[in-house]
């Protein structure tokens, strides 16, 4: 499994912290973060999230990010998986793993990571509701 | 000579179309390319040639380059 | 599973991270912590680590942890497990799993867990190498 | 009257044990238990009664307490 992937198809978290463990025995710490579909119907219902990438830049990006996280922080390795579908509340959207050594690069690199994807990332997110769709302009 | 003009998310949905190829006669500035698909009174919007994203708008768009127009992105 | 456990069987990050989404649809963002041993031949050689626990306290230290965490952060669910056991190079060690609607609250705490983990709960580890044992007297 | 100590990790191992009941005739503090048990000079030494770290080595322990000598944790 590459790396770095953006896919329709579900991911497993535990596949992918095997396959980052797998690079090095010298990872004494691993930070991931999980990004999940919520229960939009709090402030406005909300059917689907539909998902929409530049097809090839998108994962360009995300290579290019996870090369920067590698020399910007003590870590050992990055793996990035982002899913580009329709999901549903509950739904897995997008992983983060990071291992280093230490946990203190691991969980910054993690969170670098996170924030820096949406800001750097071609991918389009649609609220889809029973009124109509909205593009979701901001990252929160 | 020509130039292959992508559209993405909202930018997509308000010009009603995802893709165009845009006829030029000779290798024209990036701010160019924009007006002559309408997208000039998009804001905000980030524009990506051959897959790079770029913000020097005076930069020279030559035959067969990719030119994507973009909304913000809300990936993640 | 409960949601604080101290025990000698290795753990599965995805049953966790199963059990922590299954507590609340609003979860958007989950921050995970897995500590793992290190291939510890770099400096001296290690052939194993032992781990000790003060049974009762220490997981009753744990429990009040993940109690402070849910008060001090705008988090929904927390999880943190450790194993009391004999580790190899590899092997799994401790596990923090921490959900939120938004993903600053979820790293803050899953950083905070470890790092207040290894000061107030009562684990101990004891490297083992050719040439005898050694109590690990600092966490870092 | 009794009070049953627990010994962890560095400090059982200097100890040569790990448990000890040790008998009072009244309530003593907390530094006389440590000096009563020889880990006076045990330093850095974590203290527990009845499975709450404390810090105040003048807190009396009385009859059937449970009082654990550790050394500084090192879990995670």
């Amino acid at each position: 499994m590459h790396s770095v992937r953006i896919q329709q198809d579900d991911f497993s978290i535990e596949a992918e912290v095997d396959a980052l463990r797998a690079v090095s025995k010298r990872i004494g710490g691993i930070a991931t973060f999980l990004g999940c579909a919520r229960d939009f119907s709090e402030g406005h219902e909300v059917l689907s999230i539909e998902f929409e990438q530049y097809a090839g830049m998108a994962e360009k990006a995300m290579r290019a990010l996870r090369s920067e996280a590698l020399e910007r922080f003590d870590i050992i390795e990055a793996r990035i998986i982002h899913r580009v579908t329709t999901v549903h509340a509950g739904d897995q959207i997008v992983l983060i793993v990071v291992g280093a050594e230490h946990r203190g690069p691991a969980f910054e690199a993690c969170a670098w990571l996170i924030d820096t994807l949406k800001q750097r990332v071609p991918i389009w997110k649609k609220e889809v509701a029973p009124d109509g769709e909205t593009w979701v302009s901001l990252h929160p | 000579m020509s130039v292959k003009i992508l559209f993405f998310g909202s930018v997509a949905d308000r010009l009603g179309r995802r893709a165009c190829q845009l006829e030029i006669s000779e290798p024209v500035t990036l701010a160019h390319v924009v007006e002559a698909v309408g997208c000039q009174e998009f804001q905000p919007l980030l524009v990506a040639v051959n897959q790079e994203q770029i913000s020097d708008m005076n930069l020279i768009v030559n035959n067969g380059d990719e030119v994507a127009l973009m909304p913000l992105f809300s990936g993640g």
